[in-house]
């Protein structure tokens, strides 16, 4: 092949990985497509990988190392780990990808210094947006692991300071592009401050906001692909990175919004770090909370005729997936419909109460949304709360002075009865009290979700 | 270049447009699944490892590979294996 | 050349992606807005007749100018003319 | 400035130019934004102007003269238009754009014949789209304007001598690709072709069906625009064209499913060309219909609770659509609850009784969708069809063989009484007798609309 068929060749193989990325993406968004779509985008990933690899004169054996270590632990990692453990997964993925665009960005300057202006300022986006996306996302990873205490860590001076460092590399940016060739400790300068506003900018944020920003993060590391694409002149670099980085920027405000919160107050209000003390006071003159007995609770769900079961995150923590849909099956067996009411924000990442639930083959049709299910509580005779606490806070409806004000709530204290299953008192992500526990229809149930359950099944078999 | 930079102005516009209304149980799978395809910067990677020849590069950019590999391989399984439990979900429809 | 190739992908795409659940009303000044789009060819009518130079061109050139022009100045004003009356209506509401 | 500084300048216009045209179009789409996307995709148009004037070397006497002639004529042509006549007018525009693209791949091709095998290829496209737009859309135009019949035109053996014509031209295009230098007739005979390729696709179809294909014609020319913008290698052509190109497809598919037809069907099916005869069998044993008085009809809407305006064809042709304001003025005086039910695809292009009613000042919040209104009918006093009746046809929904079964229709059959206005036993679009008119509920009152309306203005105001 001569090296221009060769070259339309391999520019018709990045073109058809183009449009592969982006089917992909589309059918991603719709449940009844969203696995084929992965499939294709992977399909598009190999034309590209392919593709690339024809380019005439290179040299294989590094890039043969590189693809064997990678895939093996890539593959290694995508299967060992459990369910419940993806998101923080996801985060870790996401910051090799942005460590690869800085690593290629500052080696394509190590080789050429001097290039056009437009592919220095291109190797400064890379590297910056590819600092910042790395680190983000390994300090996400930890607080989501536990591996770093998941509460934001908040220090006075903490936005001045970002702002501060996020200048600074701004200012050596122009340095840096103004005389590439000289400037290869302001280079150094740049990575190390990039990678120290990585952990900054992610360490004040409360770990159960970390979806969102593992997502806001996952559209960095497009951009910083798309800004490596400027470097080498790439289009499908350019095309996918800045897919995924405009439609990361969507995804992000979509789960914004589902939390009702705006993308600034989940980056820069160390949401969750409230102090009991000032939680305490929205506590007063609540009355106390009312504890029930096992059997109490047996008999009330065995001779109800609706139940709704409302999970949250204790029931990940507890990993009650199971138990619960045993429970299910004994109340059906009984004649009692159980539906399970799902909240957008149950758990700490979306679709979580849904993840766990499939896993215990609890079918689809008894799974309502917020929207379907809350007209029918009035009409429950038992709603079980398991391990839910901040969803179905009616302070979010009543008290507009609430920190959670306006996000919408499982309303279970409509039903005419209660059940809270949950260690203690402890609180939830937002760190408030929650009234629902207080009111008269309420009755706790306390001790480990699974352990509860478990032995509800038994109580209610022979109630 | 300009061209180039075109396409990337075309390509925002169509991410911003392609994403809109996802059920909330295709956020997580949705993010990971794109998140595989930002590890696209692994054809970067390449053509640096494969084309340049210090031994800065090839460590860097080895590692680059790695990195990057780690990225797109393991995203995509981890997407398919969350979307194969909805599936499986799907099928008792 | 490629490259513009892409680009025509991309913008099929977006032109997909963009037009979606259109209200009746708005069809007819939706395809007379996007008729005016597509009078862009003037810009092609114009390259021809300002760079080239023998009469034919000349003729035939004018001509296209003319013709685009029709179709760009008279399809943005008769779209705004349709829109503008429910313009007037929707200050009702 | 230096070329190339000044080459940037202008490729950057064209940048602008292509985010305007896509954030024009996406506003289009919407009612709140549609005017001032409009107004954006007006400034993009002129921004990719100038900037292509800005090109160095150009000799500006003729431009001058064609921008000028253009304008004016575009002008006088946008504003002298009655309201009515708009789809006709855009059928012809697009048909102008057409034009324009057959001739500059011709020109393109006079000056430089020997060019690479792409540019050729794009010239062929060009040509081709082109003439069939132009062709087709002038045809379409006469058809709107009554300047040929509006039936169908069919002959025996129509598609079959389409199908060879296509043929042909591909298979010239074939010769003219491979030796575009030696080619001049060839190309001409392209030309003939194609623009014979235009009339003869475009006759065989209903005057009634020009939306549809006025809309598909719209793509196609912003194909040929996209091909012209291969010819002479311009990005700006080819984003817009390619935009126009796509979204044009999608706005004829929108269309269709209103009037619940596929698009073969529209083009290929000679619909409202069915004989009176085959039509006539249908209305076997359907009784006859019920005449009823301009007295009766103003004492019934005088004292009626809630009245339903059904305007159609009809109200269009008749012009009636101020008379029907003041008659629901009258109406409302007497404390009458005033609706209007539009139907998507009531008059002959989409949004015709929008437009109509809008120009009588009608306030929006009495028109009422399909399924906003059918629901109203069983507690509708009256029902007033006014030059409506394939929209109002129940065999639509009841016959299962009807040429329009399936067709989503106003439910005015379900109402207390029914009112139809028209001036004798004409058919609607379809060609179909209308069941409707033989029902025990339906009357009929005979005239054209306007009249009978102002004489009902006068008896109510009396009454
Ligand atoms: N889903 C998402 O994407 C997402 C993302 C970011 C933030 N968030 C936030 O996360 C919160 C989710 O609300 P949620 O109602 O699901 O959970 P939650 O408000 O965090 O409450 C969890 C409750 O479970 C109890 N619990 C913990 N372990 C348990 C165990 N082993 N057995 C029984 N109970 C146990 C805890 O009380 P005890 O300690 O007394 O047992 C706690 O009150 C929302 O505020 C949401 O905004 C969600
Ligand atoms: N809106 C669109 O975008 C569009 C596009 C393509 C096709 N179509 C088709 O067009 C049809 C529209 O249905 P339609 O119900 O609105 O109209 P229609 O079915 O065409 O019926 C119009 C009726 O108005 C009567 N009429 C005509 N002039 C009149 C006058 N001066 N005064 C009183 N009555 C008069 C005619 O009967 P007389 O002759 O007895 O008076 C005729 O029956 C549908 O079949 C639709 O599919 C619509």
């Amino acid at each position: 092949m001569s090296q221009e068929t060769l070259d339309t060749a391999i520019n018709l193989g990045y073109i058809v990985a183009s449009v592969l990325f982006i089917l992909g993406l589309k059918m991603l968004s719709s449940p009844k497509t969203a696995r084929r779509g992965n499939f294709i985008s992977a399909v598009g990933m190999l034309i590209a990988i392919v593709a690339t690899l024809l380019t005439r004169g290179m040299t294989y054996q590094w890039i043969i190392v590189g693809l064997a270590i990678g895939a093996i632990i890539g593959a290694w990692a995508a299967y060992a780990v459990k369910m419940t453990a993806m998101p923080e997964l996801v985060a870790l993925f996401n910051g090799f990808g942005g460590l690869a665009s800085l690593l290629v960005g500052f080696v394509e300057y190590y080789e050429h210094p001097a290039r056009p202006l437009y592919t220095t300022v291109a190797v400064f986006f890379a590297v910056l947006i590819g600092s910042v996306t790395f680190m983000g996302s390994i300090v996400a990873y930890a607080k989501l692991a536990e591996k770093l205490p998941g509460r934001p860590l908040l220090f006075r001076g903490q936005r001045i300071v970002n702002g501060a460092i996020l200048a600074a590399i701004i200012a050596l940016g122009f340095v840096f592009c103004a005389r590439p060739a000289d400037s290869y400790e302001v280079m150094l300068v740049i990575v190390a401050l990039s990678l120290l506003l990585g952990v900054l900018a992610v360490v004040p944020i409360g770990g159960a906001d970390m979806p969102v920003v593992i997502s806001l993060l996952n559209s960095y590391s497009g951009l910083a692909g798309a800004a490596a694409g400027f470097v080498i002149l790439n289009n499908v670099l350019i095309v996918s990175g800045s897919l995924v980085g405009a439609s990361g920027i969507i995804l992000t405000s979509i789960m914004c919004r589902a939390m009702n919160r705006s993308l600034g107050n989940v980056l820069f209000s160390g949401f969750g770090a409230v102090g009991p003390a000032s939680a305490a006071a929205l506590t007063d003159g609540q009355g106390a909370m009312r504890e029930t007995s096992l059997d109490d609770v047996a008999t009330q769900l065995a001779y109800a005729t609706q139940v709704v079961f409302v999970p949250g995150y204790g029931l990940a923590t507890a990993q009650a997936q199971h138990v619960v849909r045993e429970l299910a099956n004994a109340l059906e067996e009984r004649g009692v419909t159980v539906k399970y009411a799902i909240h957008p924000v149950a758990g700490r990442m979306p679709g979580h109460m849904n993840v766990l639930l499939a896993e215990a083959n609890v079918p689809y049709s008894q799974l309502y949304e917020l929207e379907q299910i809350n007209p029918d509580f009035p009409s429950t005779d038992v709603a079980v709360v398991i391990g839910a606490n901040d969803v179905v806070n009616p302070d979010a409806r009543d008290n507009p002075n609430s920190l959670i004000a306006g996000m919408p709530i499982l309303e279970v204290d409509r039903a005419h009865s209660v059940v809270v299953l949950k260690r203690g008192a402890g609180r939830g992500f937002s760190g408030l009290e929650n009234p629902l526990f207080f009111k008269p229809v309420t009755r706790m149930l306390y001790g480990d979700a699974k352990d509860s359950l478990t032995r509800l099944v038994a109580a209610v078999q022979q109630a | 270049m300009i061209l180039l930079f075109f396409v990337f102005v075309l390509a925002v516009f169509l991410g911003i447009e392609l994403i809109s209304k996802v059920p909330s149980q295709l956020h997580t799978p949705l993010m990971s699944g794109s998140n595989a395809i930002s590890g696209i910067t692994i054809v970067a990677a390449l053509v640096a490892v494969g084309t340049e020849s210090t031994t800065a590069t090839n460590v860097f950019g080895t590692i680059a590979v790695v990195a990057a590999t780690i990225n797109v391989v393991g995203g995509y399984l981890v997407t398919d294996r969350m979307l194969a439990m909805f599936k499986k979900r799907d099928g008792k429809r």
